[in-house]
């Protein structure tokens, strides 16, 4: 008797069910979660639409927005795995910067003309790699708590990118990487493309492997992780370096958006990745990520951005209601994952 | 009203001090110089030129402090620097109003203070202003808009701002707008950005969708303007004409290579903390400026903010701020 | 005093409680029995204030009453020490016991009176020994049992509610608790004692409830006109023999699997050698805070050991390395399930391959189907209940919990297994299952240890039997060699040497 | 038996050992959980010493310091609370912009100088009570988690005193105003005196007040202290009150300080503040905190700032050097944190 209650609210994987299983799936799954963030976005949409008609709801102004939204996107994702782990990394967006800078200096754009553009791409992801290491081996290793540790490396990478750079823009003169970072695939700007991919891949690590069960373990439960053999401090590690490595992309992301390389890219970013994240849904706390709802975070943030924009709206009144909006949107989650919550209790027990 | 520092040259009027006996070396004086955190070019260019200008000369001890966008901070930098007894100090506050007390105080306790660019509210705070003119800026951008368009009135007009919570930026927009109603234009579409490549990019990119014909942009400033150049390349816009702010060489090259949506700049003389570091010291040195009759340096100098377009592009390249 | 109809309390997809009634007399001790997840802690979380029942009435000296907050009823009398540890590590022991209460003036502390207060509190629970002033964080969970109970006591209460309060104490603690608890009721007070452990039912009781899948299936029943063998058949529906299992002798030529020679902890304990061999169940005996956990914490590698060999198999482990342990063959059930073993808003299946989800994944690819098959299996085998896989782990009972525990380690096939307090909390029937578990583990070729707290529990369980005090052995013996009085009496000598 | 266990690890408050309690006291203490940070502060006192010589170790230079720190000291004493009971407040900053533009604007001054300069200092921290009140309500009662909340109320606090402020620095007219609030009293100046009565007040309120007792137990076990009958929402939106309160009467402080009221003030203080209480050694996951702690963490930064002016050094190189400072002053302290804890481990269990 008991097994058959708890058998129909489990997601049902038997054939017999399929079709119910599936609807029951989006109702309860992470999609639920993230149900009240559709409706937000659904409704920034309208506004949109209403106030700006066919200009906000044309193909181009859509691309536009998903263009604004694919570099804090891709950063996004990377953050979402450090957050769902129970930590934070504040030194993604002065990671951009220095990797844009490292990645075009005159050096490794002229290495680069002479071989291949991938060059800079390859050098900018390593150093936001490099950074990620370093950022995790003092977390796990230093026993610093990642706060503290990413502050550091804010400071002391956007230091360091103005130091190298010597405080001018970077102007990237290799054509063949501007070419192809502005160039379009199948009438989608190939930034865009780089968002879904990482997105995508984000996504699958997070839920189809063993990393990223790893990763909701640690944030789970660190102690119950590590003593049930699982190498914390090692995947630790590895989780900044998947920061920082997206950072790297970012910024060489930045870099083809912008054709220049600055100490200034990706300046707050860290604060609006961390938003993004939190909005979508993935515990501050640790424990529970969700990629799709870090996208849909971004989404409304860049869309929101978007409206603004297309309403000619000031800066100020801009910033009031940003700050309702947050509020509200997170809000509106919430209550859309309680109603979830209580449908399942007032479920009839037995099927 | 404006002159600039630089004009050198021989005179042939009676002076106090000839511009030889300016550039000699003097008593080696300590100057203290304090600005904003240097976050974008035309700030780093603020601050490479003072640093160069200390170097330059050889009687000059230069102490830079940290650059910051917080008040206090800064009035505890000015505040060591009263301590230490500078002879002079280079002030380019964060906000002029927020350091015009601690200024008072440097004066009061008998080191001059020379403000550059942000004015102090009280004319006692400082022994003498250099000052780039933002709303000058403005109103330059918006005559220049005017002629060219004074014909067509319902024109749209958009401005790329820089940081909106600056009181110099208000300045720039008020002065831009009071130049458009001369000519019945106004500002159709307006965004803010933050002096930043980045944040030029993206405030273009949302203002571009905005509106779907445009016949002039103002962009306050040539660093962001690289990203904002970057968001038209990407929308594939060339319908209107776009007039710079500040004007960086990397502008100035463009314009003068005439490609790009980019037809002028309006010049915001990044050389005025360099200027302020050699007022300074000849305050300190008590000397006057080689081509006034004046027995002192001026009380205060607004520098010009010219419009440099294709035509007289080659005279301002040369000192114009790599970004 | 206390009257209680038809109460009813729905989680989700769980009917917690359905039409449990429950009558308290002023000065009784009236015991709540039932298995894990019967619903015991739902019914006392519902009188104390932290759930809100669904149905049913609570009447409170005579008046009905509705209990919306923790506040409205310690407001009306009603205290209680909760199964999960309810205090707060980075307090003091006397900031724990008056949490909520505080001694003050005005909002400004009296420290001085708070500490008096709670030793002179301490001392009437015979712990004058324990000081007021140390961070509950430090303490063994026993100690922060004692101030949960304190805290309890330092209001003005006319209930007490205990739910296991002895689960994690020693016989010694027991006694120390039964005669606080005697001293209570003779001032009036009713306390309601909710434990697994039917011998203490019979020491202290007066009445007990029993309930069943939610249900009330007794209601003040005397404790002296109820049989043992009536109780369980109330409780579990079937007829249990709570006996320990049969032993089979380790063969004489059984490998030794696991060898500790010479591990030292600095400030624990120092160099311990022992060996167990495949199929031998060792016990640790011994009072809280004898550094047994430590011990076992040191060979599994969750700490580093000052000096020292741990070999498994002949293969020696490198120290501090918890992974390197597991690898080698070693698995642990945590004497803290919920701190320390479970990841709690996560489902059960991925609890149970927490050690081993990397086994059923290819290339990195998660199999999380083959994981459910698996966890399955383990369910069905120590009829964990309820039977889904998907169920967070937050919302087992305790018993079930701990059930988790050991299905990690099954689907691991670990050649050692250290269990720590492995049938804390948990229910009679689920008890006899566990022992003839671990048993049939030890059969197979296993070999564990076991520490526990009861004594009857290690004697009756293990082959050879470790009595430890303050991180030294007092002596190693075959578990039929020695009785629970022998264990104590060593122990008694031993820390007057 | 236990009991004498327990008692010798205890630290004894018995007469009969008086004095070795007391030292006792200090290396155990929480004062020995600072010992790192009082040991580099020293060390940073002796880099300046050494290379500015007596203009660094002048009375003078102190106060410069010690003015400095003042206004980050009393916002990080608010933060600390909120901290503690882990939580997290990063609109502190954007509320110090807000309340100097609202006690500056004309209205109120023209007021202040027909009554009493009192009521600018009023109107500045009943705005930042007002605004840590709504704070505390969407974080207790709304569910929303601490740091979005408080994102949201940063970025809306900007926008509206932009909005009031018309994008404009107000000055501060009052002269009884800023005639107080820059007078030194004893040779300290005014600002300093209020650091130190906020510091010593939260010192007071934190370990020796109910309030402190519950912030603490909440921060540790919030399920606990609500089963404790702590009233957790209610005392959780105080925290944000007083949190407010503090970034008020910083605000006053800068308006005094700068003689100007505008919606730049306190930009990022937010991070300056987390950054010294968490150097300071409150736990960002909550359950400890000290006042102590965070006023060394205060003045660390300001002496490093400091020293960093007095040797001329480059900002750039100042941004490097820091993060790395940051990252070493943690482990130090949790180096003399651990060497404490190991040497209460390796004493003898029986005295
Ligand atoms: N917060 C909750 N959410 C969902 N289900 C819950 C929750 N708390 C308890 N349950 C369920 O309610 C039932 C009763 O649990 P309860 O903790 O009352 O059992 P118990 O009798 O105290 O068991 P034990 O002896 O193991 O402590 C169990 O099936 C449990 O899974
Ligand atoms: N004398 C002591 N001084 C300091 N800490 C102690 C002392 N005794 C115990 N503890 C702490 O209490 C905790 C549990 O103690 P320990 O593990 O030694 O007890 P145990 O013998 O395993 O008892 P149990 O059977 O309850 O697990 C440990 O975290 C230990 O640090
Ligand atoms: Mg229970
Ligand atoms: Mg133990």
């Amino acid at each position: 008797m008991s097994e058959q209650k708890t058998q129909a609210a489990a997601p049902a994987a038997s054939p017999a069910s399929g079709g119910k299983a599936v609807v029951q799936n989006l109702l309860h799954g992470p999609a639920a979660r993230s149900l009240g963030l559709v409706v937000a976005l659904a409704v920034l949409f309208l506004i949109g639409a209403i106030t700006s008609g066919d200009r906000f709801m044309s193909a181009d102004n859509m691309l536009v927005i998903l263009r604004y939204a694919s570099i804090i996107g891709v950063v996004s994702v990377g953050v979402t795995f450090v957050i769902t782990a129970g930590g934070i990394d504040l030194s993604v967006g002065s990671l951009m910067g220095l990797t844009s800078v490292v990645a075009s200096l005159a050096v490794i754009q002229s290495a680069a003309t002479q071989s291949t553009w991938l060059l800079m791409v390859a050098v900018g992801l390593v150093v936001g790699m490099l950074a990620g290491f370093i950022n995790g081996v003092i977390i796990a290793y230093g026993n610093v708590v990642a706060f503290i540790a990413t502050v550091a490396m804010l400071v002391a990478a956007r230091g360091l990118a103005e130091i190298i750079s010597e405080r001018r823009t970077l102007l990237v003169t290799n054509t063949d990487f501007t070419g192809i970072m502005r160039d379009d695939i199948l009438g989608i700007p190939v930034l865009v493309w780089i968002f879904a991919v990482v997105a995508a891949a984000g996504w699958f690590l997070l839920n189809r492997t063993t990393f990223g069960r790893r990763t909701v373990a640690i944030g789970g439960n660190i102690e119950a992780s590590r003593l049930a053999g699982i190498k914390v401090k090692r995947h630790l590690v590895s989780l900044y370096v998947l920061a920082g490595l997206t950072a790297g992309i970012a910024g060489v992301m930045m870099m083809g958006r912008t054709t220049s390389g600055t100490s200034t890219h990706g300046l707050l970013y860290e604060l609006d990745a961390i938003a993004a994240v939190v909005v979508g849904g993935t515990l501050l706390a640790g424990g529970r990520g969700t990629i799709m709802g870090t996208v849909l975070g971004v989404l409304i943030f860049s869309t929101l951005t978007n409206v603004f924009t297309q309403n000619n709206m000031d800066t100020s009144v801009q910033s009031l209601i940003k700050g309702a909006i947050i509020v509200t949107a997170v809000m509106l989650q919430q209550r859309f994952a309680v109603r979830k919550e209580r449908k399942a209790k007032t479920k009839p027990v037995r099927s | 009203t404006g002159c600039s520092s630089e004009t050198g040259g021989d005179s042939s009027q009676p002076t106090n001090a000839s511009v030889d006996g300016n550039a000699a070396e003097g008593e080696t004086v300590v100057i203290g110089f304090s600005g904003p955190a240097a976050d974008h070019g035309w700030l780093g260019a603020i601050n490479s030129a003072a640093i160069a200008a200390g170097e330059n000369l050889g009687d000059v001890d230069l102490r830079v402090a940290e650059g910051t966008n917080d008040a206090n901070l800064q009035i505890s930098q000015v505040e060591q620097f009263i301590n230490d007894d500078v002879d002079a100090i280079v002030l380019l506050p964060t906000d002029g109003a927020a350091l015009t007390a601690v200024a008072t105080k440097a004066m009061n306790a008998g080191i001059p203070v020379v403000n550059v660019d942000r004015e102090f509210s009280s004319p006692a705070a400082a022994r003498t202003t250099v000052l780039g003119d933002n709303y000058g800026m403005g109103q330059s951008a918006g005559n220049y808009i005017c002629e060219r368009l004074g014909d067509t009135p319902d024109a749209v007009v958009a401005e790329i701002a820089g940081v909106d919570s600056l009181p110099l930026t208000t300045e720039r927009s008020e002065g831009f707008a009071d130049a458009l109603e001369t000519c019945g234009l106004d500002v159709d579409n307006r965004v803010a950005a933050d002096f930043t490549v980045a944040g030029g990019e993206a405030a273009a990119s949302q203002l571009l969708a905005a509106a779907p014909e445009i016949d002039a942009i103002w962009n306050h400033d040539d660093d962001q303007g690289h990203g904002v150049l970057s968001a038209i390349d990407t929308a594939e816009r060339d319908e209107f004409f776009m007039v710079g702010g500040a004007g960086s060489a990397n502008a100035m090259e463009l314009i003068k290579a005439g490609e790009s949506v980019l037809e002028a700049t309006v010049v915001y003389p990044s050389t005025q903390a360099a200027d302020g570091v050699r007022l300074a010291r000849l305050i300190a040195q008590d000397k006057a400026m080689s081509d006034l009759v004046e027995v002192e340096v001026p009380k205060r100098i607004v520098l010009n903010a010219p419009v440099v377009t294709s035509d007289n592009v080659d005279q301002y390249l040369p000192t114009a701020f790599a970004s | 005093m206390l009257r209680v109809r038809g109460l009813s309390k729905r989680f989700a997809a769980v009917q917690a409680l359905k039409g449990v009634d429950l009558d308290v007399r002023a000065g009784e001790v009236h015991c709540v029995m039932g298995q894990n997840g019967a619903g015991k802690s739902t019914l006392i979380k519902t009188l104390s204030g932290v759930h809100q029942p669904d149905e049913g009435e609570i009447f409170w000296e005579g008046g009905k009453v509705e209990l919306h907050s923790p506040t409205a009823a310690l407001d009306l009398g009603i205290a209680t020490m909760y199964q999960e540890l309810d205090v707060v590590d980075g307090l003091t022991v006397a900031e724990n016991i008056f949490l909520g209460h505080e001694r003050a003036s005005r909002g400004v502390l009296h420290v001085k009176k708070t500490n008096a207060t709670a030793r002179a509190l301490l001392q009437r629970l015979g712990h004058g020994g324990l000081s007021p002033s140390r961070e509950v964080g430090s303490l063994s969970a026993a100690n922060k049992q004692i101030v949960s109970m304190a805290r309890a006591l330092s209001r003005d209460t006319k209930l007490i509610i205990m739910d296991e309060p002895s689960a994690i104490l020693d016989a010694g603690e027991v006694e120390n608790l039964f005669r606080v608890v005697r001293e209570l009721t003779a001032q009036g007070i009713a306390v309601v004692y909710i434990s697994h452990r039917l011998e203490e039912i019979r020491q202290i009781g007066d009445r007990i409830s029993v309930i069943k899948d939610g249900q009330s299936t007794a209601s003040g029943l005397h404790v002296t006109d109820t049989p043992k063998a009536e109780l369980i058949r109330l409780m579990t529906g079937r007829e249990v023999a709570n006996v320990f299992p049969e032993r089979t002798p380790v063969a004489a030529d059984a490998p030794v699997v696991l060898d500790v020679d010479g591990v030292e902890l600095a400030g624990h304990f120092e160099k311990l050698s022992f060996t167990v061999r495949a199929g031998e169940i060792l016990g640790f005996a011994g009072l809280v805070g004898s550094q047994r956990s430590e011990i076992i914490e040191t060979i599994y590698g969750a700490r580093k050991a000052t000096s020292g060999r741990v070999s498994v198999n002949g293969k020696r482990l490198a120290a501090g390395s918890v992974s390197a342990a597991v690898d080698a063959g070693i698995g642990l059930s945590p004497e803290e399930r919920k701190s320390q073993g479970l990841i709690l808003e996560e489902p059960i299946y991925k609890n149970v391959t927490l050690s081993t989800f990397a086994r059923f994944a290819r290339t990195g690819l998660l199999d999380e189907a083959a994981e459910r098959r698996a966890a399955r299996e383990q369910i069905d085998a120590l009829e964990l209940r309820p039977a889904d896989p998907d169920r967070p782990a937050r919302t087992l009972s305790g018993g079930n919990q701990q059930k988790i525990l050991l299905a990690r380690w099954l689907v691991h096939g670990t050649s050692v297994l250290l269990l720590d307090e492995p049938t804390r909390g948990v229910d009679v029937g689920a008890r006899a299952e566990i022992y003839a578990l671990i048993r049939r583990l030890a059969d197979s070729g296993t070999a564990i240890i076991v520490i526990s707290s009861e004594i009857e529990e290690v004697l009756g369980l293990a082959d050879n039997v470790l009595v430890v005090d303050d991180g030294n052995v007092l002596t190693q013996t075959e578990a039929t060699d020695i009785d629970e009085h022998g264990v104590l009496d060593l122990i008694m000598k031993g820390s007057a040497a």
